[in-house]
């Protein structure tokens, strides 16, 4: 017999995690129709890798298999390392990441809610360490039909000369170390400031259907305004304020915040409830941390985009960010900070 | 000679210093990119824990309390100069590629743990078996992860060899098209080797446990029917 | 004048149920067939027995008399005999029984002889010692000694809050005692605020009882009293827990471990009110309270019930549904679930809710915490429910502290929007249990030890007393012990055998020694008497191992 | 060679006169780490980790002469918080100096009783009251459940007592986890 | 002046001593069960690895050096760290009670530390300047009190997970310590812009 | 080994015992820094003769020792830092020689602009203008990705991406086409990874270019002198 409250509200983690899954539809139809269809494929590779690698750690660990397999979290795992891979990453890349991330990431913690870090960066960072090259090579917006993306996928890389060339951001970091070249930087980023040229071509579409996903998490109370707020305007600030510093050096906010992973970590990533932190004030810091490191390292760094680097640093950070942004209890806020 | 068995025991699996006590480990993980760099520092290891073991334990009589870690850090300083000196000297490009690391045999707290624990309270020879087995159980985990780090990273092993023996050359194990996988030779793969190292001495640990519980239970039970047994008698 | 309104975080709104019963009056209850009275009726301390089995009382008669500060009295429901003191089932989530008086009614109610108190003529001590007398205990459901809040604490009250709020769903019976009881429930706040000399008087209600907030201030006005102000506030459970209804009249928020009168307000609920006013002007004693019986019923209704009614015999006033798979007294957000119908009403019980699996369906498996953050939006103690949940799930109670578990109200809203459907609630109090229980353990280990030093010392100044009395005694003993010596040394120098038997009287010797020392003279040097009586007890003991031969072989 | 010697040799007659002057003259007294472990320890003064009590074993800890996981009463709760505290590995309860059991005092059947004064004696904590031959009884408040009454009485009058749950002794348990039971 | 800046920035971030030199495992391992302990241990290193830096590059650029004395340059450094060890404990014993009851434990501990050793080499190997060595010591310090720190905060945490039995412990720790690294070495390259 | 004695800390005791530690201190440093001291007189030779032969095989690499019949060790001249060259520290030249005639410079050089940094080369220039090889000495680039600039990493084993440079000077490549073919340039790079290519391309072409220019300087100098750039 259970305990009171009797009555509970009707919500389950399995409505949660489909609902992320909706709320990251737009974002994946603009991606089809940009750089085709090879990305559905990378989708359906992940999630049966997810599922299965689930399926097999919680045997070995003894739990039930059904409320597990069924809450959906191992699908947002998986959907996000999907999209955060090229899309015509070989398959088994994207199955490595993905078996990395349920297995070390996720079910070496004790499984569901209580991964320190985000399971879909940790497989981004661990396979763009191990393979750099795979993990660069992205279609040319409209270059690579579906015939040649599942032929890069599963089998012949030779195709991919043809089709691939450096995303926007890594254009950007070639030409940032090349003071000779300094002057193309405008070329790059599309000195035209029409729509198409904010976050280089397609991108920015993608970008927008994330953004839609995100608006719709925040209706339906999934997510806070935290941390989209603060991850978006930290970026936008620091990358403003640099490219007025230096504007052939340094790409201004509408590149920032349109290319890359950019919008999906402001709605998707950075909000992972798990391994992130969770109290307002908490949440803030932290999306502001990841936004400036994330800067800080596609600037500067050795790795193109830097979200995933960042995530995982905000991520070692979070236990603390909690612990010292304990908002105070009732009845005790003339002691503010004095809570642990 | 079971105290020997003991020593031998407590230095290759009970009280491993890497695996049980978890200390040196940064030469474990820093060296441990390839078999031949794990397996040369490890020889170095132990040439510097049998030096000390017996130094000290040849010398314990004549150290007073109050400066015995002062004394004990001397002598291991000492040793491991000389031993890096012989490395210098004789396995040049090994010592080029192991680095700090060998000067950092002195801080290896396994070392002087073992000093200060054993050496300094027991006699010669047990002191020098002791040096001897604790040295061979760090070489065997750092051999091991050198090895798995090796084989995954680059699917080769042996590699480097020739820096000691120069008409040897490493095997590539795993097909030459294998891509490798380079995290296991950064830091980050160390890292995960040796957990899951460790993970399975836990689980070898546990099962003997098991089975030694099992056992004990079985007995009771077989006693206790052989009591029933005789009872009614 | 409107004043203005505070409002506390979090804080949850489940569907209210209230209007199955709300327009139900307040009846009468029928005489039950037994009455059981436990012997704690308030929340901490059990009230003396005054009374054996087999003897009449009347209604009203006080059977158990307060003791300590934290105790009131306990009086008859109606009249009757006491049938039997016995330990039964009280309402509590354990369901172990505790002592409790067993009433026969006779069936005549009789009173014993009623008597207004005049309280303006009395001190605020004689009115409080009055109440104590009376068995006033809040009616909110804490069951604290009234006479206790009424206090003046350390700085005195100001603001005297009556808690008409009823936020839990379902119930309705303050709804509906501010109804029809409006006049007395005003006139028992004004006899406290006399007491405590509070200089105003709150009365908050949740603005989904518009009835009740309008009858309230027709009575305010009929009564002319001033400075009393009947406040409706927003809707949202648990609005009627005492430091949320303080925050949003006053804005005043009381933390853990500090009590209402340390910021000079004091809340009671209107029922406590009601039940003061009637035994000030009636001098009843509290022996009755208005309930709900409501949930899975067909007739739910309110009414008026003898305090020891066993719940079997309340239900059929109700007509529970045949679905009905238990019974829970409260609300369905704090409800106790009773483990037998032969639990009685307790001053504390406002309501009684049939549930069934479809009002109430059993939770869906628990799965692991996501940090979703839900249950801190919604905590009204604006604590970070998960991480209290986190900690007590590990059994780290240490942690569970410093996230302030102690400041946690119970409400239950973090249970209610878990999406994991975890049982916050039953964690927390099963950490708060263990954390008290450590604290008694450690403190019994204090003391343990304390007195095992005693003992070591008091053995020390022994030994040293014994070596001094036998350095004492050497001289003699020296001698006596030469003599022995001699003796002893004569048969080394026999032949064999005689050597060997000097052995065997020897160890016989010792043998005999050491037994007596391990019956240090119990038996010898006795007294007739406890000759006697040592005789009686040998003989007890050879017929208890006689019949205990049996046994123990069958447990060989 | 001889300039090595030289540097070596100053550094070391500085560093050997101050080490051996600090050692002396800083040596800490006492063992305030002995009181945190006895604090730990459930003061039953049962006997059964092997010391003649609590503080001994707390000695025996402190010196690192005695493993953690022998006080059975202390359970697995204790060894957690003296792994903690001394920052070691937790161990389970060694299985050789006993198991963790409900906690009991100790009950004098007064009937059997021949006021021998042996338990008295036993016991450590004086929680025995009464004078020679006349009925002894336990004060179960100060009672700790350690057992050393039991085996010196010669007429096998005293038993152990689980305590019993009240109302006011009862604790909530520990939710149980649906999950495992869908399992 | 930003040379030095990016001496202790690369020694704090980039090339942090334990996720990337891997230096100083054995305490990060030790003493990073509790934030207490942790920020305890991180305090007494970071005095007594910033003086080491100092005294080592005295000692070595003023005795070793002109007598071409550098294979006593392990001998030397140890037994020098040794004895600011044993100096600051005495120091910090007569001065404040206090701070040696929070710190004395570690004290002895960070002798066998080998960042306190292998940061004086590095300082030799990298050809610092007495500024610089002091400054690489105090930013390598810096580095492995939040790393250590940071790591005491996941491991708190982690203590009450529900981790599969053989990965309790150390084991998961290491593999949180790989993790901690891999997310480091999002800092590569940033040393190269000094 | 003595138990810890117990003593009051009398002054005088504590001299003692300081001065006792003090000597015995003093007997254990000396025997064992005599140890080192000998260990480290038994093995300098030894050290030294390994030092000059990894130098000589860092040359052999980009010089076959068959080039030149001269000591190089003993004919080399001081190069003082050259921005150029991306030398920020005095480096040595080695000169070969062929019967008395200058036969090829031997020489550090770096580029600075690899994808992770510095990347540390020595080059060996024939006397007739031709670069005879180039070597990567030290890089921090990507492993997997940028390291084919060093051939023991280069997968091509046969045809390690870096000996395309052998023997080619501005006679054959002009200076314009001394770059990578995504630069328009002769050199090959390998995709995914031009800035390690082009970062080395770029250096080798400035170190041919720098040691055509100053070719005749350089072998002029008296060995171990040093080379100081004449400021037209
Ligand atoms: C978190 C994250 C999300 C990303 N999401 C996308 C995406 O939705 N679409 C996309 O084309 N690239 C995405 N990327 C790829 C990066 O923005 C970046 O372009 C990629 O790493 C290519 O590197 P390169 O510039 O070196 O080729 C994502 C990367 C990360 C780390
Ligand atoms: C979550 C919660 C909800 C409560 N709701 C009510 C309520 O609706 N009405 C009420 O009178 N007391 C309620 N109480 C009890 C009050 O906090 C408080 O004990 C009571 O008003 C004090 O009055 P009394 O001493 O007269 O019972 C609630 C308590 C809690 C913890
Ligand atoms: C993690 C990472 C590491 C890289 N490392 C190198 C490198 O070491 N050397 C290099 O030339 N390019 C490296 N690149 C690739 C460059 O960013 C860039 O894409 C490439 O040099 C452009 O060559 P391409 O024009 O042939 O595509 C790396 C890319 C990534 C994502
Ligand atoms: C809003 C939201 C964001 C999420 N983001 C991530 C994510 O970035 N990476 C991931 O692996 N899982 C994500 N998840 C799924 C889930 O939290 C994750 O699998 C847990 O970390 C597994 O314990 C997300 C879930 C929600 C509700
Ligand atoms: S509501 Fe439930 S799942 Fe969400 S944070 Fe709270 S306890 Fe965790
Ligand atoms: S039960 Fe406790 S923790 Fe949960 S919402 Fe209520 S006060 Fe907060
Ligand atoms: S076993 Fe435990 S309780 Fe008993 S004496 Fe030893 S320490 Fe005390
Ligand atoms: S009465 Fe018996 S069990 Fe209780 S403390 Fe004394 S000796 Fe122990
Ligand atoms: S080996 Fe580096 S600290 Fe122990």
């Amino acid at each position: 017999m259970n305990n009171s409250p009797y009555s509970l509200k009707p919500a389950s983690v399995q409505s949660v995690m489909l609902r992320v899954l909706v709320a990251l539809l737009p974002g994946i139809a603009a991606y089809v129709w940009f750089f085709g269809a090879g990305i559905l494929v990378q989708i359906v590779l992940a999630s049966v890798t997810a599922l299965v690698a689930e399926a097999v750690m919680l045997k070995l660990r003894g739990k039930p298999l059904k409320p597990f397999l069924s809450d959906g979290s191992a699908l947002v795992t998986a959907w996000l390392i999907a999209l955060t891979f090229p899309s015509i990453a070989p398959w088994w890349l994207t199955v490595l990441g993905t078996l990395l991330a349920i297995v070390v990431a996720k079910h070496l913690y004790g499984g569901l809610g209580q991964n320190p870090f985000n399971p879909a960066m940790v497989a981004f960072a661990l396979m763009i360490v191990a393979y750099p090259l795979l993990m660069s090579q992205w279609p040319r917006v409209g270059a690579a039909d579906f015939a040649v993306q599942w032929e890069a996928i599963f089998g012949n890389r030779q195709v991919l000369d043809a089709v691939t060339m450096a995303t926007p951001l890594d254009a950007l970091r070639t030409v940032l170390r090349d003071p000779e070249q300094r002057a193309m930087i405008a070329g790059v980023l599309g000195g035209k400031a029409t729509f198409g040229n904010i976050g280089g071509r397609g991108w920015e579409w993608i970008a927008a259907g994330y953004f839609l996903g995100g608006l719709y998490l925040l209706q339906q109370r999934i997510i806070t305004w935290h941390m989209p707020v603060a991850f978006l305007a930290t970026l936008f600030a620091v990358s403003g304020a640099f490219a007025l510093y230096e504007p052939d050096r340094f790409a201004g906010p509408g590149f920032q915040l349109f290319t890359g992973g950019a919008m999906l970590a402001a709605f998707f990533i950075v909000t992972d409830p798990v391994s992130g932190a969770t109290t307002p004030r908490g949440k803030l810091i932290f999306a502001a941390g990841a936004a400036v490191l994330t800067w800080i390292i596609r600037t500067f760094g050795a790795y193109p985009d830097g979200i995933a680097f960042a995530v995982l640093l905000m991520n070692i950070a979070a236990p603390l960010i909690d612990m010292y942004t304990q908002p105070p209890v009732f009845g005790h806020k003339d002691k503010r900070g004095d809570s642990p | 000679m079971s105290a020997y068995k003991d020593i031998a025991w407590n230095g290759l699996w009970k009280q491993n210093s890497i695996l049980a006590q978890v200390l040196g480990l940064c030469p474990l993980l820093a060296v441990s990119t390839s078999l031949v760099n794990a397996v040369s520092l490890g020889l170095a290891t132990i040439l510097v824990m049998v030096l000390s073991n017996f130094a000290i334990s040849a010398l314990r009589a004549l150290i007073p309390y109050e400066i015995r870690i002062p004394v004990f850090i001397l002598i291991i300083a000492a040793l491991v100069t000389v031993v890096d000196l012989a490395f210098n000297a004789f396995l040049h490009d090994l010592y080029l590629v192991l680095g700090i690391f060998i000067p950092l045999i002195v801080t290896n707290c396994i070392v002087l743990a073992r000093v200060e624990a054993f050496a300094a309270k027991n006699g010669l020879r047990a002191a020098t078996f002791d040096g001897l087995m604790m040295g061979v159980g760090f070489v065997w985990v750092i051999a091991l992860l050198g090895a798995v780090r090796e084989l995954i990273g680059q699917g080769t092993l042996f590699s480097g060899i020739e820096m000691i023996f120069p008409t040897l050359s490493g095997f590539q194990i795993l097909p030459v098209e294998y891509p490798g996988f380079l995290i296991a030779m950064l830091p980050p793969g160390a890292f995960f080797v040796l957990g899951l190292l460790i993970a399975g001495r836990n689980w070898l640990d546990a099962r003997a446990n098991a089975r030694m519980r099992e056992q004990r239970i079985h007995h009771q039970v077989e006693h206790a029917t052989d009591h029933a047994n005789s009872a009614p008698a | 004048m409107i004043p203005k309104l505070f409002t506390f975080k979090g804080g949850v709104k489940p569907a209210s149920h209230k209007d199955e019963s709300a327009d139900k009056p307040i009846r009468i209850a029928p005489l039950p067939s037994h009455l059981i009275i436990p012997l704690r009726q308030s929340a901490r301390a059990m009230a003396r027995c005054l009374v054996q089995p087999g003897r009449a009382v009347l209604k009203g008669e006080v059977i158990a008399a307060a003791e300590g500060p934290l105790c009131t009295a306990v009086h008859a429901p109606t009249s009757g005999t006491v049938r039997a003191i016995e330990p039964q089932p009280v309402p509590h989530p354990s369901g172990l029984p505790a002592p409790s008086i067993i009433i026969e009614p006779d069936g005549k109610d009789r009173w014993i002889e009623r008597k207004a108190f005049d309280y303006r003529a009395a001190t605020a001590q004689k009115t409080r010692d009055y109440l104590r007398d009376c068995g006033i205990v809040g009616l909110g459901g804490a069951g604290f000694p009234s006479h206790v809040k009424l206090g003046p604490g350390e700085k005195g009250i100001g603001t005297l809050i009556l808690n008409g709020a009823e936020c839990e769903p379902w119930i309705t019976c303050d709804d509906r005692l501010m109804r029809e009881r409006a006049e007395m429930v005003l006139a028992g706040a004004a006899i406290m605020r006399r007491v405590t000399g509070a200089s105003r008087i709150l009365v908050g209600i949740e603005d989904n009882k518009p009835q009740a907030i309008e009858s309230m201030r027709t009575a305010v006005e009929k009564l002319g009293e001033s400075a009393m102000e009947v406040i409706a506030i927003p809707t949202r459970y648990p609005a009627g827990g005492e430091k949320q209804l303080i925050r949003v009249l006053t804005g005043i928020e009381i933390p853990y471990g500090k009590l209402g009168t340390h910021f000079g307000v004091q809340c009671f609920n209107v029922g406590s009110a009601h039940a003061v006013f009637r035994a000030v002007a009636h001098g009843e004693p509290l022996v009755s309270r208005i309930l709900t019986l409501s949930g899975n019923m067909a007739k739910p209704g309110n009414f008026e019930v003898l305090i020891g009614t066993p719940i079997r015999e309340l239900l059929p006033l109700a007509e529970p549904r045949a679905d009905t798979d238990r019974y829970l007294m409260g609300g369905p957000m704090m409800g106790v679930a009773l483990q037998s119908l032969d639990i009685p009403v307790v001053k504390g019980t406002n309501c009684i809710l049939a549930g069934s699996p479809t009002l109430f369906p059993p939770p869906p498996p628990e799965m692991p915490c996501i940090r979703c953050g839900e249950c801190a939006k919604v905590c009204p103690a604006e604590l970070q429910p998960f991480e209290l949940y986190w900690f007590s799930r590990a059994k780290i109670f240490g942690k569970t502290q410093e996230y302030s578990l102690f400041d946690c109200i119970e409400c239950g809203c973090c249970s209610y929007v878990c999406p994991s459907r975890i049982p916050l609630v039953d964690y927390f109090r099963f950490a708060k249990g263990e954390i008290w229980a450590r604290e008694k353990e450690k403190a019994a280990a204090d003391v343990a030890r304390q007195r095992y030093e005693l003992r070591l010392a008091r053995e020390e100044r022994e030994k040293e007393e014994k070596a001094a009395k036998l350095a004492a005694k050497t001289a003699a003993g020296r001698e006596k012990a030469a003599a022995t010596l001699a003796v002893a040394e004569k048969p080394a120098a026999t032949p064999e055998d005689e050597a060997k038997k000097a052995l065997i009287a020897a160890a016989l010797e010792r043998a005999k020694a050491q037994k007596e020392q391990v019956h240090p003279g119990n038996v010898s040097n006795l007294t007739p008497e406890q000759e006697a009586e040592v005789a009686a007890i040998e003989v007890r003991r050879t017929e208890i191992r006689e019949m205990a031969k049996p046994h123990l072989r069958q447990d060989d | 060679m001889l300039e090595a010697i030289l540097v070596m040799a100053f550094g070391a007659l500085v560093l050997g006169a101050a080490l051996g002057y600090a050692a002396v003259r800083f040596r800490v007294e006492g063992d305030p780490l002995v009181e945190k472990i006895d604090a730990i320890l459930p003061q039953t003064q049962c006997g059964q980790c092997g010391f003649p009590g609590c503080k001994p074993y707390a000695q025996a800890i402190a010196k690192g002469e005695a493993d953690i996981n022998c006080c059975p009463p202390g359970g697995e709760e204790g060894i957690h918080k003296l792994a903690d505290l001394l920052g070691r590995e937790f161990k389970s309860l060694s299985a050789e100096h006993g198991v963790e059991k409900p906690k009991a005092v100790a009950v004098i059947d007064e009937q059997v009783c021949i006021g021998c004064t042996l338990c008295i004696q036993a016991c450590p904590v004086d929680a025995i009251v009464g004078a020679a031959k006349q009925m002894h009884t336990v004060v179960s408040a100060q009672c700790t459940g350690c057992e050393l009454c039991v085996a010196p009485c010669p007429v096998d009058c005293i038993h152990m007592e689980p305590i019993e749950e009240t109302v006011d002794t009862w604790k909530w348990k520990y939710p149980v986890v649906p999950i495992r039971q869908v399992a | 002046m930003t040379s030095y800046l990016f001496v202790v920035l690369g020694a704090v971030l980039v090339n942090n001593v334990v996720f990337v030199r891997i230096l100083g495992l054995c305490p990060f391992m030790g003493v990073s069960k509790k934030l207490e302990t942790a920020v305890g241990m991180g305090a007494a290193t970071t005095f007594v690895l910033t003086m080491a830096c100092g005294a080592s590059f005295i000692i070595d650029r003023w005795l070793l050096i002109p007598n071409q004395l550098e294979y006593l340059r392990t001998l030397s450094f140890i037994v020098t760290i040794a004895a600011i060890v044993q100096l600051t404990e005495l120091v910090i014993q007569k001065t404040s009670p206090l701070l040696h009851q929070v710190l004395g434990i570690y004290l002895p501990l960070i002798t066998t530390n080998c960042a306190v050793l292998g940061i004086p080499l590095l300082n030799v190997s990298l050809r610092h300047n007495f500024l610089e060595s002091l400054l690489f010591g105090f930013g390598s310090a810096v580095g492995f009190t939040l790393a250590l720190i940071l790591f005491a905060g996941i491991r708190e945490r982690l203590e009450a997970a529900d981790v599969p039995i053989h990965f309790r412990g150390t084991a998961i720790a290491m593999i949180t310590a790989g993790l901690m690294s891999l997310a480091f070495m999002g800092f590569a390259g940033l040393d190269k812009y000094k | 080994m003595s138990e810890p004695v117990e003593v009051t800390p009398r002054e005088s005791s504590v001299l003692r015992i300081s001065l006792r530690t003090a000597a015995i201190m003093l007997a254990f440093t000396l025997v064992f820094t005599a140890l080192m001291a000998g260990t480290y007189k038994a093995t300098e030779p030894l050290v030294a003769a390994s030092l000059l032969a990894e130098k000589l095989r860092l040359i052999g690499e980009v010089l076959p020792p068959g080039e030149y019949d001269n000591d190089l060790m003993a004919d080399a001249i001081m190069l003082p830092p050259q921005g150029s060259l991306g030398l920020d520290d005095e480096t040595r030249i080695w000169r070969a020689r062929k019967q008395g005639a200058p036969a090829a410079l031997v020489f550090e050089t770096a580029a600075p602009d690899g994808y992770s940094g510095r990347i540390g080369l020595i080059v060996a220039v024939a006397a007739d203008g031709k670069l005879i090889a180039v070597r990567v000495t030290a890089h921090k680039e990507t492993p997997g990705l940028g390291d084919y600039i060093d051939p023991k990493k280069d997968k091509n084993k046969t045809r390690p991406w870096i000996t395309q440079f052998s023997n080619l000077g501005f006679d054959t490549v002009p200076v314009k086409k001394w770059r990578v073919k995504k630069d328009g340039g002769r050199f090959d790079q390998m995709s995914g990874a031009t800035i390690s290519a082009r970062a080395v391309t770029n250096a080798s072409g400035r170190a041919l270019a720098w040691a055509v220019e100053h070719r005749d300087a350089l072998f002029a100098l008296p060995a171990n002198g040093r080379f100081e750039e004449r400021k037209p």
